[in-house]
């Protein structure tokens, strides 16, 4: 990064099933006014506008940038569309962040969405397609196969991924933003819930939410002098870092993928973080099937290759006592607005840092990661913020 | 204007049906691959750099991102390296479920491709386990993947999983 | 080398009943135009904007305050569809066109239903002809056209 | 020795190395999306000698409804072999805005190379009723507007402040498809004068047959290199020395569709004026449009028009932007000219514009 730059302005929509008292614009602005009030600033006080989201299908709006440029007071502003798939959320901060970070602007506005309730996601994602077999059965039907074989290949207990499903749906409770809110959730509701995509559970699943997440991004005078009016600290970005692999190649690691590894190596050498586990205060990472908790936790180095579920088993990345909570805020498990998912993880990690978690909030946290993935597990996108201003 | 109307609630839902028609294009690559299937086989392509064969064949190797020329036909049999019961339903499905998706990887092939499980009690199915394709009658095979009608157990041992490691 | 292909082509349809919530500003229109009258709303500097959206369009500023507007207007401009297309609002010749109701600053996207193209010039003035009352659903094809106003 | 020319943004010198695109055509049943890029990555990298492990970004642009599926641009990557694994970013943009990020991200500094491409078929599907998807959800789209019925809600808005006529309209036609004569890669390419032009019929008036693009399949590529490391590739490379974008509202109706204000003012921050254009590359599908916007661009008689043809010779969608870019950077590596504008387009009747000031090195 040549320039120092830092999120001072944070909003998100109450995530649920169905917004049907709004208009996607509508939704939009309610995190973008939020993230705006937020950084004392109004839409005329913007730069630029970096709008990413999931595959246009979901809305069936094409290139919904062009409509939502006045809803989001980008007329007259550069206005960029990133789409890269589920990762989407955090590259779209990242493209936010390169545009301070290289001195072109001072304040962007960084917005993510999705409105899945306009149609279905499951039909969405798995559209059916000339020639192919019409096996496709969402995202679940994609991810299962994959997680099975990291159970097979790590020897975990069955239950660790039931246990990442009520763990996050605890840690949703502290959050009055998250979409699922299960007071009773324990291991026995999540293992009564049906199978879905056996070895996946209801319960192991992401649900489908209509959100949205806004941020604003600026420059280090800008955030320096917000700092000294609000009294609260910018949530400064430490590094970040984009990487991606072919879906599909003869010899892909598919669950330990190499772009991921790569990522987070090079996440954590811009941060100067040598051991995230210790270093890091909490991470809000893109787990939107349970298994995803131990798989990730192996991919960004939190600990060796096949000893993830058992950081997961033993409550460590719990919020409740654990030494290095994940996901604090309940997680992709909890709220799952498909291009927004990224960047609420890219959120939360700033909010920690900020000291803003409320309930969820992880005492003195000073240092976050902030996770997106996408695809078949080949787009990565990361960030490391902290209440310190970097060296 | 009449009570009726005034008592009608405000609009809050918009119905916006949309159809879009496409004629979609296989390629030169993929069509080879289908043309095999309407012919009952499998048909893939060796990369010339790393000699990998890939099936269905996308027309270019994506680690050497150079053409796939050379033709290669692959059996029936394969290995199912991983799979998952689907029991979800949602719209535009074709299959009852619950039914099973499975990695498959044919004998011969460095990529494996999703296909569905019959003969063979769901929670039989197993990583390793040895397979065949089983086509649709003659008269009804089609350049499609749907023409492969499932994969069933060929009652041959399980292949070790440490033996396919590297294609999970 | 292999022997050219055939290469296979495929019809596709992609197709969903998009269900779209509209919110209270959109809804107000859609629910003026069920009620046969169109409906705009102030935005900065109280100029009224039509269609109505919960923002200036400009600035990004919130808008309030609903203004019946219409249903005469003026053509700021205009273009004329001899052959329409399958899926035009009309099915014979037509005119696409901006149109400014009386009480509004911002133009209106609809069709003019004109018999020729001669008939149609920017600046001539237009009202809204809606659909009969029980066929209305609260829908932009409420407003079915507008139509030339006779000139005295 | 050359020196690269400061830029006007950013901090760094970037510049255009090499650009390859696909002959581009009214339908190209032969290649699916990866096919088509192929051939045209490839020529990138040998007109640059340079491979897949010389860069170290890549950006892509496309859309998914050319296709009528979700993740297009994610089956494409199989073209360009992200592997080992690198930094790669896509847009659901015209590539001319993939070269924007790219752009940026070479601005960072620790990076030097960005492999750019956009591909898209319009073969595929209704492009008239596709593009209707770009509108309100709520209030236009569910009318099924078209395309060149909203172009001629433009070029009547011209036509009715005197800044153009429909002579005008032909003599942009009439040149653009001569030009594209000389075109290998333009798919509509004849000598046809103005009078004959007028005697066509219109698709919806003001616009005849003349005025709209062809519906074309086509990709392109490019290579940007950061730092005087553009001197080892190309004698002559095309340095962004000024470049910014900026969108309109989208309510036509709030708009004056007879100015381009986003043009305007990206050409003013990008620096147009600054200096004498010899030529300028301009994203105007319709024919009216590139009255239109040479007008915003603030560009002289002298300038060189769009000599490759321009859109109404070849309009491959989520390429056509970066191919302007391409056309623009050959004129500068090629001799021909010293200094060029290139202009890029997105979403209905312009509602988006990018402009960049291509020079070579003094």
């Amino acid at each position: 990064m040549n320039q120092r730059c830092a999120v001072i302005g944070i909003g998100q929509t109450h995530h649920k099933a169905k917004r049907e008292d709004v208009s996607i614009a509508g939704m939009v602005r309610e995190a973008a006014r939020a993230a705006l009030d937020d950084a004392g600033m109004d839409y005329g006080d913007i730069d630029a506008v970096v709008i990413g989201k999931a595959p246009d299908m979901f809305e069936g709006i094409m290139m919904p940038e062009h409509y939502l440029a006045g809803a989001l007071g980008a007329v007259g502003k550069p206005m960029l569309r990133v789409h890269t798939a589920g990762s989407v959320g955090g590259s779209t901060a990242i493209v936010a962040a390169h545009l301070v970070a290289t001195g072109i602007h001072k304040r962007v506005l960084t917005v993510a969405f999705e409105k899945q309730s306009d149609s279905d996601a499951m039909w969405a994602l798995s559209v059916p397609q000339p020639f192919a077999a019409p096996l496709l059965a969402g995202a679940g039907g994609y991810f299962a196969p994959i997680i099975r074989a990291y159970i097979n290949r790590s020897g975990a207990p069955n239950d660790v991924g039931m246990k990442v499903a009520v763990k996050d749906r605890l840690h949703a409770l502290k959050n009055p933003y998250a979409h699922l809110q299960l007071p009773d959730i324990d291991l026995k509701m999540v293992e009564e819930s049906i199978m879905l995509w056996d070895p996946l559970h209801y319960l192991e699943s992401c649900p489908s939410s209509d959100g949205a997440a806004a941020m604003v991004i600026a420059a280090e005078d800008v955030a320096t002098a917000q700092e000294k009016s609000t009294g609260r600290s910018a949530a400064w970005i430490h590094g970040m870092a984009m990487r991606s692999e072919p879906t599909m190649f003869a010899g892909r690691n598919q669950i330990n993928p190499q772009a991921g590894r790569d990522c987070a190596k090079d996440v954590f050498a811009q941060a100067g973080v040598t051991n995230p586990r210790k270093e890091l205060d909490c991470a809000e990472v893109y787990v939107p099937f349970s298994w995803y908790e131990p798989m990730w936790l192996e991919n960004l180095g939190f600990c060796d290759e096949g000893d993830g579920w058992k950081l997961t088993d033993s409550g460590a990345t719990s919020l409740d006592g654990g030494d290095i909570p994940w996901n604090c805020s309940g997680g992709v498990l909890s709220s799952n607005p498909i291009g927004a998912s990224g960047m609420l993880r890219f959120l939360e990690a700033a909010l920690q840092v900020r000291g803003m978690a409320g309930e969820h909030q992880v005492a003195d946290a000073s240092k976050a990661l902030g996770h997106a993935y996408g695809g078949g597990s080949q787009f990565f996108a990361m960030w490391v913020v902290g209440s310190d201003r970097p060296a | 204007m009449s009570d009726a109307l005034e008592i009608q609630e405000p609009v809050t839902m918009l119905s916006t049906p949309i159809r879009l028609n496409y004629d979609f294009t296989a390629g030169v690559a993929q069509s080879r691959s289908l043309r095999g299937y309407a012919e009952g086989r499998f048909v893939g392509q060796r990369c010339p750099v790393c000699k990998k064969v890939y099936v269905p064949s996308r027309g270019s190797c994506p680690v050497d991102a150079v053409p796939t020329k050379e033709e290669v036909v692959l059996p029936n049999t394969a290995t199912v390296t991983t799979f998952c019961v689907v029991n979800v339903p949602f719209a535009g499905q074709s299959i009852e479920i619950p039914y099973i998706t499975a990695s498959i990887l044919l004998d011969g092939a460095d990529i494996t491709f999703m296909g569905l499980i019959q003969g063979i009690p769901a929670d039989e199915v197993r990583m390793g386990l040895r397979v065949e394709a089983v086509w649709v009658p003659k008269e009804e095979l089609g350049p499609t993947l749907a023409s492969v009608k499932y994969f069933q157990p060929t009652g041959e041992p399980d292949r070790e999983i440490s033996t396919f490691r590297e294609h999970l | 080398m292999a022997e050219p292909t055939e290469v296979y082509t495929s019809a596709h349809v992609l197709e969903y009943p998009y269900s779209r919530s509209v919110g209270p500003v959109i809804g107000a229109f859609l629910t003026g135009l069920r009620e046969g009258k169109i409906v705009g709303i102030r935005g900065e500097n109280g100029r009224v904007i039509v269609p109505p959206t919960e923002y200036d369009p400009e600035t990004g500023a919130e808008t309030s305050g609903f203004v019946d507007v219409g249903p005469g207007g003026v053509i700021e401009t205009w273009a004329w569809v001899e052959h329409p297309r399958d899926d035009a609002p009309r099915s014979t010749p037509f005119a696409w066109a901006l149109v400014r109701l009386d009480g509004a600053d911002t133009a209106l996207l609809h069709v003019v239903d004109a018999a020729s193209k001669d008939e149609v010039t920017t600046g001539a003035r237009v009202t809204a002809h809606f659909l009969d009352e029980g066929e209305r659903q609260g829908r932009i094809q409420d407003l079915c056209c507008f139509q030339l106003e006779e000139t005295s | 020795m050359s020196t690269a020319p400061q830029p006007k943004q950013g901090t760094r010198p970037v510049a255009i190395v090499s650009f390859a695109q696909a002959p581009t055509q009214r339908r190209i049943e032969q290649a699916n999306e990866v096919e088509l890029l192929m051939p045209v990555i490839g020529e990138v990298y040998a007109q640059a000698n340079m491979t897949k492990d010389d860069v170290d970004f890549v950006c892509s642009g496309s859309t998914d409804y050319l296709i009528g599926g979700p993740f297009s641009f994610v089956t494409a990557l199989d073209a360009v072999g992200v592997w080992p694994p690198k930094r790669e970013s896509h847009v659901e943009m015209d590539a001319a805005w993939a070269l924007y990020e790219s752009w940026v991200q070479l601005q960072e500094g620790d990076l030097d190379v960005a492999l750019i491409y956009g591909f898209g078929k319009s073969s595929l599907g209704d492009l008239q009723r596709i593009l209707a998807l770009q509108l309100d959800p709520y209030t236009m789209a569910p009318l099924w507007p078209d395309q060149v019925s909203l172009a001629a809600l433009q070029a009547q808005a011209m036509i009715d402040k005197g800044l153009a006529t429909e002579e005008d309209f032909a003599g942009v036609a009439s040149r653009s498809r001569r030009d594209a004569m000389n075109n290998p890669n333009a798919q509509v390419a004849n000598d046809l004068d103005v009078a004959t032009l007028l005697k066509e019929e219109y698709i919806a008036s003001p616009l005849r047959r003349h005025c709209v693009p062809p519906l074309s399949d086509g990709a392109a590529a490019m290579i940007l290199v950061a730092g005087d490391r553009a001197f080892d590739v190309v004698d002559r490379p095309a340095w962004i020395t000024g470049i910014d974008h900026r969108i309109e509202a989208h309510a036509f109706g709030v708009r004056d569709l007879a100015t381009s204000p986003s043009t305007t003012k990206a050409a003013h921050i990008a620096g147009v004026g600054e200096g004498d254009v010899d030529v300028a590359e301009i994203h105007a599908p319709f024919a009216h449009q590139e009255i239109l916007l040479a007008s915003a661009l603030g560009l002289s008689s002298t300038t060189a028009l769009n000599p490759s043809g321009g859109p109404l010779a070849a309009n491959p969608l989520m390429a056509g932007g970066l191919i302007r870019f391409g056309e623009a950077a050959n004129r500068i590596m090629d001799g021909t000219a010293s200094r060029a504008v290139a202009h890029a387009t997105s979403g209905p009747i312009l509602q988006q514009n990018l402009v960049a000031v291509l020079e070579a090195a003094s």
